[in-house]
């Protein structure tokens, strides 16, 4: 089956980052297709590139990369959700005049259209919430 | 109403009220998409939510603007079917009468049909 | 006597009752954000025996419509009260 | 047949209330993170009539020392076996 | 333990379990941080924070670490104080006996008292 | 007196910095003196220098460094909490090998401790949480 994720927790905050990946991972090996992770609310700070966690406890932002080149998976952040909370790509710093990039690939800023268009396209879309 | 909603492509479920979280104001974000996009699109204001619905709000005090202005732009966007959970009324000592849109008001058995009812169901 | 601050609604929220359990027999009580739909009248019974020692934030009430809708036993307070409120207690706690 | 998806504790958040507000007679219910406990016996009493379509996730009543307590009436399902639910129901609804 | 936790400097509340969020860690950085500065510290356990203290906790599945360990550290910080909230055992069906570290239990009555023998309160 | 104000909320997601800013303003304008206001949990987040919020909507990062500015209160921001979530300044940046920069003067990184600190040094500590 095609999945789709809607993520709107942040990491280390609370564990519904913890919680996506996990079954993300679970899905993807029992041989379904994850077609698109999507952010919102305080999931955008999923793809916070700065984040610098302690070396012993799991490093979401790359394992999110991770999963993503591995299996095709599109990170795609809500942009208005994002730069309210600090959350830029390179484009969208040049465009409110900031000097600092948070935000690069594999994660895409993009529109709530991309949520809808998931929620439709897919099979099932599995929210976790903070 | 009841043949209305039961074909909606999006139920989108409002749990919180204005000002104390930005839930209500993404979760409308996100109703009023879908609707720009062609979809039909339902609300069910549950819980503390269906405080978005009393009339009177106003600017916080630092200026945030809140999310009564949006509401009332609903119709324009072609979101038609407000539902508002009986229970959620009641429980605050209000009644439909109270609100500044006109809802249909659900028992929990039908809030439960009309979870079904929709292609996709987002909470907020 | 302590000054307790509750942000949540008690019909979502069961915080309200933390914040009774750390209550003494004089401490007072503000609601603020959510939590001044504590102050409807539906609502204020789950805040029984406070009598004269429960408040809510005005700016709070008025943004969302409730500043009309208040029980009578709430005392209004504004911005400058709750600053006011807290200059009197010994210690603010705060339950969200 | 829908999955509920419930994160939150019975004992603290009533979200549990909304869950069963949502559910239609043959839908299923999950717990998973804080909401595993809900499948502690003291707790489950919240879930009555739920019973045959009450899962609790294994790997967090695990990290939490809870896996021994829970009441024999739910489901302990691994994070694949979440998977299958999701795959059995037509749609997921997660209230949190 | 009463005379003892009269006069402590700060009382750490910790309202959340293991898991579940970062308020239990961060709760507990703040109390063992303190402790490091020669201040004394209080631990009351509450609500959902009670299951902090059940034995047999485990890393998460993605190697998430817990809080146990650092649970199992506070005496080396001269943390001795451990009050749990009866309220909170009870709710969950457990006693004192199923907790991995020795603490007092407070009633209603004794809980509101310690609020007010500490100089410093600190919710989590 | 001197007050010191404990904020564990996030802009934009919740009120706390909205309720905490207001009480900052209403003491100051009391003639209280406000030491420090102490950055925590996903409070750390008021500190993000590359926020860009619609311009209808209040700039939560501008005000806190013009109240600073204007009254000398000091922004301390948990650095073990910052850095998890992505908000460093020069110094952690180069610590950690990142090329980007969250955080910024009148913000500043520090240890609990601070918070210790104030809690004992001043009169009054009044806590914000989401």
């Amino acid at each position: 089956m095609r999945y789709a994720i809607l993520l709107m927790g942040a990491p280390y905050s609370d564990q519904a980052s913890h919680s996506a990946l996990r079954f993300a991972r679970a899905l993807v090996a029992r041989g379904h297709r994850l077609e698109a992770v999507f952010f919102y609310h305080d999931g955008v700070h999923n793809a916070a590139r700065l984040a610098a966690p302690p070396q012993d406890e799991p490093h979401l932002v790359d394992a999110w990369a991770a999963l993503a080149n591995e299996h095709r998976v599109a990170l795609q952040v809500c942009i208005a959700a994002a730069l309210r909370r600090g959350l830029l790509d390179e484009r969208e710093a040049a465009r409110h005049g900031k000097d600092g990039v948070s935000v690069q690939a594999p994660f895409e800023l993009t529109g709530l259209g991309q949520l809808v268009d998931l929620g439709t396209r897919c099979d099932r879309l599995v929210t976790f919430g903070p | 109403m009841q043949e209305h909603h039961d074909d909606s492509d999006l139920l989108v479920i409002l749990r919180h009220g204005p000002h104390g979280s930005s839930w209500l104001r993404e979760g409308l974000d996100a109703a009023l998409v879908a609707a720009a996009f062609g979809r039909r699109v339902s609300l069910l204001f549950m819980g503390e939510g269906v405080t978005a619905l009393l009339p009177g709000q106003q600017v916080g005090p630092l200026g945030q603007k809140g999310t009564a202005a949006t509401l009332e732009m609903l119709e324009m966007y072609d979101i038609e079917t407000l539902l508002v959970e009986e229970q959620g009324l009641s429980c605050l000592g209000l009644s439909s009468d109270d609100l500044m849109l006109e809802v249909a008001c659900l028992s929990p058995m039908a809030l439960a049909r009309v979870l079904c009812g929709h292609r996709l169901v987002l909470t907020f | 006597m302590l000054l307790h601050v509750v942000n949540r609604s008690p019909a979502t929220s069961r915080v309200y009752q933390q914040a009774l359990a750390g209550m003494s027999p004089d401490d007072r009580l503000l609601l603020i954000e959510d939590g001044v739909q504590g102050a409807l009248p539906q609502l204020v019974r789950y805040y029984t025996g406070l009598e004269g020692r429960l408040f809510a934030l005005k700016e709070d009430l008025e943004s969302r419509g409730l500043l009309g809708r208040c029980d009578a036993s709430v005392q209004v307070v504004d911005v400058d009260g709750f600053v006011e409120l807290t200059e009197e207690a010994e210690r603010t706690v705060s339950w969200y």
